[in-house]
């Protein structure tokens, strides 16, 4: 957690100025991960437009780090096939900060599978007999994509 | 770079007069006060005594020879804790009466013991971290052979009621230890008026040095040393006296009982202005520990949707902390937080402040403005604050337990 | 009063590149190292771990992570022997192997760990203070989990053949402990050529501070802390770090690694200037400890017929000491001179030389010019010469036992 | 044995300048008190003469303070008859040299032994049968001053 001597230039800079924060307009694909007893809840929505993910933005509750690898995440999606994208690695997402100290490789992990959720989310929505849903609605997580977890009592 | 320090718990600056005070120590006089052919012993011999009479004046004890230095106050917890239990260890099951939100100094020391067949009770706790006086009489018995009770705690600066737990203690005859690191020169503290037998005292949490402190051994009080050698500080604590940090610490400790009123109210101001503002400017931060009964130099706030270390490094230019600065090398959110029952997303939003002898109005302005854009620039970009806007109640939302 | 200070085995003056190295660390960078949440801990965690690297490179150590620090070498040999002791609790009966010269740090916690069933085993020094490698070897079985053996006695200098014992342990298969405190900076000292497993420093004893010290334990060795609370120092010592403390203790080991062989070649020469001039000077001062394989800044001379203190007094301007400055608050004559088989009145008539940075030639003049007056006077007054000059051998005569 | 800044100026003017060290010629009486193995032996020997110590010297082995108390003794009893010399207490020592440190009080009461051994000596050479002897044959200890202890092997 010695964040304040290693987090690198690139670190900072999404950190203070973070790319695409919000939630897509008519997304058709959304992950969220994470969970605030462990300090990090990443949502990632994204639109899909033949294959291509055509809008990425984020919304995160975590550190310095969650923050950056959300937004550099993002960055590294637009525009890219869904297949291409699903191959972007948390190694590759923390080559891209110029690396993050040990104690926050967690947090790359956590975008990559951000990343995965929202795309397996579009995809299911995709299959037959499940109409596309509104983002809110398709709030999901990882290990239970597919289930309506909006428990809240 | 002008770093504003408000992390005081962790530790605190040299104040410039003990710095001063210890110089000579570290030059000239540089005799090892056990040397007694010669005067560098006699001069170190001196300047250790001296030292002792300042600390005792401190903490109200009624003479210097009950003053033990050790390396700093974990040392004086473990021994206060192990010797006590060594000493007592004809009895059998012994227990010792503490609290959850003890510093680890005291807490892994209990777990130690534990494994040597010390049974460790915990008194409750409210969830504002004072301790349940009813609940507490009720955990002590005829096999107590120690209360541990710190006076002031280090991460939501709640001051424990130790007056009212010395009476209890001596109504049991059982022996009062009490930590009172983070209380000492920040509020009164005095082992005669509140029936203290032992108590712990750290030099680098008063403006002295690191590296050395005290255990007050009330007169008559029995413990087995836990470092052998020479037999120093009355058979206690072996090895040779650190004359400069004793020399520092007695200095800290006479600056302390002076400055004591006029520093804790002003503190009080700075502090009480610094809570006033957060309510006032940033809604939903709310106040971890007890309202009023705790230290004037401390505050802890959860802001809210917000990640606590992400806030700090909003805060650049100020030095503040999300937990307690000696246990915070795990991703575990703070276990004193935890025992007071703050949810587990609050804790990590959770900041502390600890004020001190540098902070100033001008900077708890500057603090103020930082707290309230970044908290907000922060909760844009949480979806956590997305989910509260829509009603969700966080604390109770099932959660997938990922990674 | 201009003291010429020759009692350096005592302790000794903070080197100055010691304390300029110290000095930020007393003043703005007080950083706890343990704070991860702002640059104040993350610099003073720099400087802890630089610390670390000098003396690890000052001892031949493969790591630095097998630095542990301490509150100095008391609290080190505590923790290598009652750490070792606790770490194989399963085992019955054990023993420990040392020699009856140590340091009370080392003696005080053999005799403590014995009351706990651990069996301590003297093996026999000769007159000169070495070892007997035999009765070692022979004093090794099966339950001995530690051998303990100091690199030099701080009262008569004598160098054990450490590099000897510690094949001897490694044969046997057993752990090796040396009290390297009076050895570093004055002769060479490799933990990985010896075989030493476990290796204690002290700061003050080499132009570092009073109050710091450390523990090697070799990667591997796993001992049972004696101070809980926190986990710093890979679990095996609690407490928040001495900073400044452990910075000046890195510069000394850094120091005492550079200025090695030009140090202990000069302080040899005005130990044998002493030496010689004792013997041409003054009759029947008889050397205490090995004429050779002693420290190259330690002298012991019985000055016969003169009473210790009496002469120190007598040598008035020289800071010198009739025994071990830490153990000498009795009016007990030195255990180390016992030990090696000093007749009783000669003890009494024992003065330490240990020289150091600050000596010259000049002063060993002057030294000597005063010793052999002060014993011309002094053998004047003494009826123990008188009986001498009879023939009455005086180790023999049949003193009633008075007061 | 805070020895440096506790002795009194008279101490160490007794230390550095002793009173009477040697043996006295033609001594009377002679005590010998205390063991090179405690670290202190006192040889007192006097002269008297009419029941007067006309004359007192010291030789001693020992700290600082047990030199200065034999020097203080021998200039306390010169003069006196001896029955008023058996009156000076080690009190009355310490007192003559402005107080001595607690840990060397012991060498004013080897003081006091030495003068008392030194004049019950005397007075033994006077009981009838017993030669007077020379001071070097007189030399004799506290609780055994009729023995002769010159036993050395
Ligand atoms: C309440 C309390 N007790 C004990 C300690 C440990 O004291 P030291 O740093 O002197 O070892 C601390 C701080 O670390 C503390 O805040
Ligand atoms: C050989 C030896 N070991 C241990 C010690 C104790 O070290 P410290 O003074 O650092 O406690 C000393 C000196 O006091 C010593 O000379």
């Amino acid at each position: 957690m010695d964040v304040w001597e290693n987090y690198t230039e690139k670190v900072m800079d999404h950190y203070e100025n973070p790319r695409n924060v919000g939630i897509v307009d008519n997304a058709n694909g959304v992950g969220i991960v994470g969970n605030p007893a462990c300090g990090d809840v990443m949502k990632l929505t994204i639109r899909v437009e033949n294959n291509i993910i055509v809008d990425a933005k984020f919304k995160t509750f975590g550190c310095g780090a969650a923050i950056a690898t959300s937004s550099m995440v993002t960055e590294m999606v637009k525009g890219k096939n869904i297949d291409t994208a699903l191959e972007i690695s948390n190694k590759g997402v923390m080559e891209a900060l110029g690396g993050l100290p040990k104690v926050k490789r967690h947090c790359s992990v956590l975008a990559e599978d951000a990343l995965k959720a929202a795309i397996e989310n579009y995809k299911k929505s995709l299959l037959p007999g499940r109409p596309e849903k509104s983002a809110h609605e398709l709030d999901n997580h990882k290990g239970n994509v597919d289930e309506t977890v909006h428990t809240a009592e | 770079m002008n770093l504003i320090y408000m992390d005081h718990h962790a530790t605190t600056p040299l104040d410039p007069e003990v710095l001063d005070a210890m110089m000579p120590y570290l030059t000239t006089e540089f005799g090892n006060p056990s040397s007694n052919t010669h005067e560098m012993g006699h001069f170190a011999r001196i300047a250790v005594e001296k030292s002792r009479t300042q600390l005792a004046l401190l903490i109200g004890a009624s003479s210097p020879d009950e003053i033990v230095f050790t390396s700093g106050a974990t040392e004086a917890d473990n021994l206060a804790l192990k010797g006590i239990v060594r000493a007592f260890k004809e009895r059998s099951q012994p227990n010792i009466v503490t609290i959850a939100i003890e510093h680890k100094a005291i807490l892994d020391t209990a777990k130690s013991l534990q494994k040597e067949g010390v049974e460790i009770r915990f008194a409750k706790i409210d969830s504002s971290g004072l301790v349940d006086l009813d609940d507490f009489k009720r955990k002590i018995d005829a096999k107590t052979i120690l209360i541990s009770i710190q006076t002031a705690n280090s991460e939501i600066g709640v001051v424990q009621p130790v007056n009212q737990i010395g009476k209890i203690a001596r109504e049991h005859n059982v022996l009062l230890h009490t930590d009172a690191v983070q209380a000492l020169g920040r509020i009164d503290v005095n082992v005669l008026r509140d029936n203290i037998d032992l108590l712990s005292i750290s030099g680098h949490k008063m403006y002295g040095p690191k590296g050395v402190g005290g255990l007050y051994v009330r007169k008559g009080v029995r413990l087995v040393p836990m470092i052998d050698g020479g037999g120093h500080e009355r058979g206690m604590r072996s090895g040779t006296l650190n004359v400069p940090g004793i020399v520092g610490l007695g200095k800290a400790a006479e600056i302390a009982k002076r400055d004591l009123l006029a520093e804790s109210s002003r503190l009080t101001l700075l502090r009480d202005m610094l809570a006033l503002g957060i309510a006032e400017r940033i809604d939903q931060a709310k106040l971890n520990g007890h309202p009023t009964r705790r230290l004037p130099n401390n505050l802890n706030f959860a802001f809210a949707y917000v990640e606590g270390e992400a806030l700090l490094l909003a805060c650049k230019g100020f030095a503040l902390s999300t937990g307690s600065a000696c246990t915070s090398t795990s991703l575990q959110s703070s276990y004193v937080l935890k025992a007071i029952g703050v949810p587990d997303h609050l804790a990590h939003s959770s900041i502390r402040f600890g004020l001190g002898k540098s902070n100033n109005e001008d900077q708890i302005e500057l603090l103020l403005h930082k707290l309230e854009t970044s908290v907000k620039r922060l909760r844009e970009m949480s979806p956590l604050y997305d989910m509260a806007k829509e009603g969700i109640n966080i604390d109770n939302y099932q959660w997938p337990h990922s990674h």
